[in-house]
């Protein structure tokens, strides 16, 4: 049997499961925990997988994800943040260049 | 060089031209760009022209990438230029042409440091068209399906300023895409089950299955995006949305050829994938085809007359005649797709014309609106007047514009499965026509009472954004030009016969799907590489019974556009009976009819839904396993 | 199976675990910020240990470098996007009325 | 043997319908982007499982024999290029929706009647 | 049509095509077949072509043409993009404010950025050999530059972001695809036939015209998400146009 | 090898379900931000199915057009047009939450 295999098989429902649960589920900015998680949780679903296949040109995946993923979360975070960048700024809002 | 290496470039001039304009965008003036565009256009007409030329000789056939199959089996994609598939690329290719020079200086506020990008738009929108014509896999049509939509979006919503075409654009955006992930389903289906993406390949492997379930739903999967193409009822929503609103250079593209390249991707489909055995059986397809076809003719002339937006009214129009246009393909007869050919090429012509004429009564007048506009364009009445009445008589079929002979031709073939089909014809040509003449004699002439200008339908077509700002200036030259010869362009089709014996020919190689197999290399060895296909009968251009249906419709035309007209002046018990009546058919029949054209988004996606179900139910009880 | 592997193996169960019990948290917990703290342990322990796992019984070469920059990558990126969606969600909030502070 | 059935093709199916779904309920055109996005993803769904092969591996042959056993490679080819277009599509539709709300000031579907009859 | 009317309808329509959708479903080859014969066809030609990614093989020479029309797809958006997020007089620019990050968040943007872009470029580099390619490495780069849009802000991004040249190779990107295409005709063969020597199968070089398509392609990606993020990006933190309500008659230049 | 075959269908089984499961919550989040995170998470899924079913290029795809590029293109939007409606002073857009009910709109719409 495949060590690599079942932990993925045992991660998919029980470790992003939960994830996906939390990111489906209350305001944006609370379903974003949930996300990140399951950023994370893709991941390592991605190296188990390359692993478990012996494949190890599946790791790019793994690659792209982690670099995607924070930047898409902090994209996330700064687009969700009150407005302050548009001219409806806050009063401490700085103006050089 | 042969002609069939030379296919790809059909694709390949436009793209370049829109990349050297993307790029020019920045440097070039104005004019410089548009002189440019123009000249990348003319050059993918002659290319065109000299490929139509060669085609003479039979179905040109290109792999590209020279990924020739061997024994029938492939991996690469073929391009079919057959005579149907090169016209109308060519009729493509003289539309943008037509679209490009009428667009000469035509936009105020090209976006800065990009002046290139709406000819480039346009350039990406006829590689789109061109690919999707000559194209012999089912694939590759699928992109180039996606291609021409979503540069049609953009297109469409080009006046930003104006939130309608913004809306219009969103309605055609999300549909057509709808409809084109159905149609990709489909083809994932088709893929399942014969393992194969060229359309001759796929269409021999379904004969060694019996016609089930899967091909049902295959079928009517991969019809959907086309008849959402084709604004087909009950898919036909977001056309007058779309097509109203769009900038005048654009319908006239939109109307005079993309609609009907919806008609003909079906027609392509049907023969090609599902004629044979284990596909669809002809009498299903005949039956739900022309049913569709018919009520769509009917309900597109009914709200065709409705209308008083110019534009959504030629939109409406536009429906109708694809229609009719559905009716002639599903005839499945030789005859019935040269007449269809031929009707589309003159209508293309007519209708460009109509919306190019439209153009110019917002340049001058900055409306579109029938009822605002009354009487204000008398000093166009000798140039723009007379050529939107011929149009209008063009569009009513009257003989010998290319399509009154198209008519004939189609109305004939029809005739001979139908006896009432011809009526059809003559009905709906005869509203569409009377509506335009309505409006040009009330635009050009003040003709009639002035109607009430509260009433009528609910979109009107003033306070339209002028697509170009300068109220003072006279009409440019390319303006009134154009439509001049593009319905000189559909008088002389109905003259010549040239065209005719082309289009008898082509039909008869569209229709035989063993041509197209031996055509793209799929012939079984014993027989010789291209068959010879019956001598045809010599073409008649005219008949007896063309001509008097043509001006039956003519004539039926000018008569209701004269009840329009004169008829509420009218005195006597009689007259007013008959207007009680009419108001009454109007409120029982027309008024829910109108208010299913809601326009809202929501609604297009449940009729697509609806279209789908209704369809699907009608092939799987017509078609038996 | 070399003692390689098999520390491989016993780091993958230990990685599993935090990352189960790091989702289980991320049920259980009860409020938003809270939440928050359940992403700790699954990218600072679970996640690169998973890639330290990887690049173990791969053995040694380009491909556990490659594994052993992911597992980095995830161990950096993980507090700072924590600590960014910790400031969206006071900023938002402490801004709006607090209705779901219970969910 | 035969695990799954025609399952994955129904799911294929259901992501369609629920888009279309949205669609026709969406009572905001932001939203309705995002459900044509799910009904696409209908498309990928259902062109990868087609091509699916048991026992198969990615017919990529940087890091294993060209002789194993592979699945197949055509659909992989067409389910990325629809990713593409898909891609493309949504950011068009939402620059339209940009400019509509910049000139009508609403994003419901509902509310937009310029265009009717 | 009414809201409850509408759903009714779409309950009626997706109960037929959900029951013959499903028929179709079980006369399908069950999941997982062995029978895939252009597949296999395809798995062929693509040793024979000594490409190591198949699916590279398929996408710029096989089946070259399809991506021709899915870049120019892309192309397409980009002008679209270009057409209507265009600024009309109606819009007038206010300045983006500076916004504060955490510091966390700033280094560690600082830090992701070259190891984004690199990553960018290996997957284009390698796409006729591994998984990815010219569109999927595009699309890295292209987020990878917006981090810095995350890490600092706006203004950062457009000191680092050369739009106009970006918006350019775009196009030349697009138009190189075109011309590889006439390279084929030109040499006296069919377009877009792959003329260029074949090499040794699984290195960088292998493949022929595949590795210059998937470069272009990646250039093209790369630089068109850019352009059309970059659209967005001004519309929601500069453009400030009307604030709605109707429609306005353009005020006189 | 059989092994290996049935776990990957049933790695893949269990892909699908979370597939089909966020798809459908991504329908019915009405509120367009919210439904931006759901629509990252199913381009999570998706790449995870597509891995599954080995076609790690689309999967690669997938994972930059669904949880980057068509993300951050919702979130552009939806923040343009919540700064026009916090400059036009219209709170009359009465929006209905997603499946957990609440109204959202303002949310995050100015400070």
């Amino acid at each position: 049997m495949n060590a690599w295999l079942l932990a993925a098989l045992l991660l998919l429902p029980l470790g992003l499961g939960p994830c996906v649960w939390v990111a489906c589920r209350g305001s944006a900015p609370q379903r974003l925990a949930g996300a990140n998680l399951a950023t994370v949780m893709t991941t390592v679903l991605f190296l188990l997988l390359a692993q478990g296949f012996s494949r190890s040109s599946y790791v790019d995946l793994a690659l792209v994800l982690a670099v995607l993923g924070p930047a898409g979360t902090l994209v996330f975070t700064r687009l969700l943040s009150p407005a302050r960048e548009s001219r409806t700024s806050s009063p401490n809002g700085g103006n050089t260049a | 060089m042969t002609a069939a290496q030379l296919l790809p470039l059909a694709v390949a001039v436009p793209l370049l031209g829109a990349v050297t304009l993307a790029l020019a965008g920045r440097l070039l003036p104005r004019l410089g760009c548009d002189i440019l565009a123009t000249a990348w256009a003319s050059a993918d007409v002659v290319l065109l022209a000299g490929l139509w030329h060669c085609s003479s000789r039979g179905t040109q056939v290109n792999w590209v990438g020279a990924w020739k199959p061997t024994g029938g089996e492939g991996v690469g994609i073929v391009l079919v230029g057959d005579r149907i598939g090169i016209g109308l690329a060519l009729l493509i290719t003289v539309l943008i042409l037509a679209a490009l020079l009428y667009a000469w200086r035509f936009f105020e506020e090209p976006p800065a440091g990009h002046r290139g990008t709406f000819p480039a738009l346009i350039l990406l929108f006829e590689a789109g068209m061109c690919g999707f014509a000559l194209t012999g896999d089912l694939f590759n049509a699928f992109v180039f399906f996606e291609l021409m939509g979503a540069v049609a979006y953009a297109l469409t919503g080009y006046h930003v300023e104006d939130p309608r075409p913004l809306q219009g654009a969103l309605t055609f955006g999300v549909i057509n895409s709808l409809a084109a992930y159905c149609s990709l389903m489909g083809i994932a289906l088709l893929y399942a089950r014969t393992g194969e993406l060229g359309m001759a390949q796929i269409g021999r492997h379904l004969a060694g299955h019996s016609a089930d379930a899967l091909i049902v739903v295959a079928f009517v999967l991969v019809l959907t995006g086309l008849l959402v193409k084709g604004a087909m009822a009950p898919f036909h929503f977001w056309l007058p949305d779309a097509h109203a609103v769009a900038p005048t250079p654009v319908c006239m593209l939109l109307s005079g050829v993309m609609v009907e390249l919806g008609v003909y991707g079906a027609a392509r489909v049907y023969w090609t994938l599902f004629s044979g055995p284990g596909g669809i059986p002809a009498h299903a397809m005949r039956d739900v085809l022309t049913s569709t076809g018919v009520v769509t003719a009917l309900l597109g002339a009914v709200m065709c007359w409705q209308q008083r937006h110019i534009k959504r009214m030629l939109a409406f129009s536009t429906i109708s005649h694809v229609g009719l246009f559905l009716v002639g393909i599903s005839l499945l007869s030789p005859q019935g797709v040269t007449g269809t050919a031929l009707y589309v090429a003159g209508h293309a012509g007519v209708k460009a014309a109509l919306f190019a004429l439209t153009g110019v009564l917002l340049d001058q007048h900055g409306s579109v609106d029938e009822h605002s506009l009354y009487g204000r364009a008398r000093e166009l009445r000798r140039s723009a007047g007379i050529m939107f009445v011929l149009g209008a008589l063009a569009l009513a079929g009257l003989p010998p514009f290319g399509t009154g002979l198209g008519k004939a031709l189609t109305e004939h073939a029809a005739g001979e499965f139908l006896g009432w089909l011809p009526a059809v014809f003559v009905l709906t040509s005869a509203i569409t026509g009377a509506t335009v003449l309505r409006t040009a004699a009330r635009v050009f002439t003040g003709a009639g009472g002035r109607p009430d200008a509260t009433a009528g339908a609910q979109t009107r077509g003033d306070h339209e954004e002028p697509e170009v700002r300068d109220p003072g200036r006279p009409v440019p030259a390319p303006m009134l030009v154009v439509p001049a010869l593009l319905l000189a362009g559909s008088l002389v089709l109905g003259l010549l016969p040239g065209p005719v014996t082309a289009l008898t020919r082509a039909g008869q190689l569209f229709t035989s799907r063993a041509a197209y197999l031996a055509a793209v290399g799929l012939a079984p060895t014993n027989q010789p590489a291209m068959p010879v296909v019956t001598p045809v009968a010599p073409p008649v251009v005219w008949t007896g019974e063309g001509i008097a249906l043509g001006l039956l419709s003519t004539i039926l035309a000018a008569a209701l556009a004269a009840t329009a007209l004169w008829g509420p002046a009218l005195q006597g018990a009689a007259a007013h009976r008959l207007r009680g009546l009419a108001a009454a058919v109007t409120q029982r029949l027309v008024a829910p009819l109108r208010s299913l054209h809601s326009g809202r988004l929501g609604d297009n996606a449940v009729w697509l839904a609806t279209g789908v179900a209704v369809l699907l139910v009608a092939f799987s009880t017509l078609v038996q396993p | 199976m070399t003692v390689r592997h098999v520390l491989a193996l016993a780091m993958l169960v230990v990685a599993t675990a935090t990352l189960l019990l790091s989702a289980g948290a991320l049920l259980v917990l009860p409020r938003p910020y809270a939440r928050l703290h359940a992403l700790a342990p699954a990218t600072s322990l679970g996640a690169p240990l998973v890639a330290l796992a990887l690049a173990l019984d791969t053995g040694p070469g380009r491909g556990a470098v490659k594994l052993l920059v992911i597992g980095a990558l995830l161990a950096a990126g993980g507090p700072v996007t924590t600590m960014a969606i910790g400031r969206v969600t006071a900023a938002t909030d402490n801004t709006h009325s607090p209705e779901d502070a219970g969910t | 043997m035969n695990l799954l059935g025609p399952l994955p093709y129904l799911v294929a199916g259901w992501l369609l319908l629920v888009g279309v779904y949205g669609l026709v309920t969406s009572r905001n055109l932001i939203h309705a982007v995002g459900c044509l996005a799910v009904a696409q993803s209908s498309t990928y769904v259902l062109l990868l499982t087609v091509g699916f092969r048991r026992g198969g591996t990615a017919p990529v042959y940087s890091d294993t024999s060209p002789r194993s056993v592979v699945v197949d490679p055509v659909v992989q080819a067409l389910a990325l290029t629809d990713v593409v277009v898909g891609a493309t599509v949504t950011a068009l539709l939402l620059a339209l929706v940009i400019q509509l709300h910049n000139r009508h000031s609403t994003i419901d579907p509902d509310r937009l009647n310029a265009l009717r009859g | 049509m009414s809201r409850t009317a509408r759903i009714r309808l779409f309950w009626g329509a997706a109960a037929v095509i959900a029951a013959l959708y499903t028929m179709a479903c079980l006369r399908l080859p069950h999941f997982g077949t062995a029978v895939h014969p252009y597949g296999d066809r395809a798995v062929a030609a693509t040793l024979r072509q000594r490409t190591a990614n198949t699916i590279s093989s398929i996408n710029f020479d096989q089946r070259a043409f399809d991506t021709l029309g899915e870049e120019s797809i892309l192309f397409g958006a980009v002008l679209g993009a270009t057409a209507l997020l265009r600024r009309t007089s109606h819009d007038h620019n206010t300045r983006p404010r500076p916004v504060r990050v955490l510091p966390s968040t700033r280094l560690f943007g600082a830090l992701l950025l070259p190891v984004a872009l690199l990553t960018g470029i290996y997957i284009v580099a390698h796409g006729q050999l591994s998984p990815g390619g010219g569109f999927q490495g595009g699309v890295v780069l292209a987020t990878a530059l917006h981090l810095a849009y995350v890490a600092a802000d706006y203004r950062a991004l457009q000191r680092i972001r050369p739009r106009e040249l970006l918006d350019q190779a775009d196009a030349v990107a697009a138009g190189a695809f075109t011309v590889l295409g006439l390279a084929g005709l030109v040499a006296g063969v069919a377009y877009l036939q792959n003329v260029l020597p074949l090499g040794t199968f699984n290195t960088l070089s292998s493949g022929g015209l595949v590795p210059v398509i998937n470069a272009a392609v990646g250039i093209e990606v790369a630089s068109g998400v850019i352009v059309v993020l970059a659209y967005f990006l001004d519309q929601t933190l500069f453009a400030t146009g009307p604030a709605g309500g109707a429609f306005r008659k353009k005020a006189e230049r | 090898m059989t092994g290996v075959a049935t776990l990957n269908e049933v790695l893949a089984l269990l892909a699908l379900l979370l597939v089909a499961a966020v798809g459908t919550v991504a329908v019915l989040t009405r509120d367009p931000s919210r439904q931006a995170v759901v629509l990252a998470v199913l381009g999570l899924g998706l790449a995870l199915l597509f891995t599954v079913l080995q076609a790690p290029d689309v999967a690669l795809s997938q994972l930059g057009v669904g949880t980057a590029v068509t993300p951050l293109l919702i979130m552009l939007t939806v923040r343009r047009i919540r700064s026009k409606e916090h400059q036009a002073r219209q709170g009359e857009r009465d929006e209905r939450g997603g499946p957990d009910g609440t109204g959202a709109n303002g949310r995050g719409g100015g400070s």
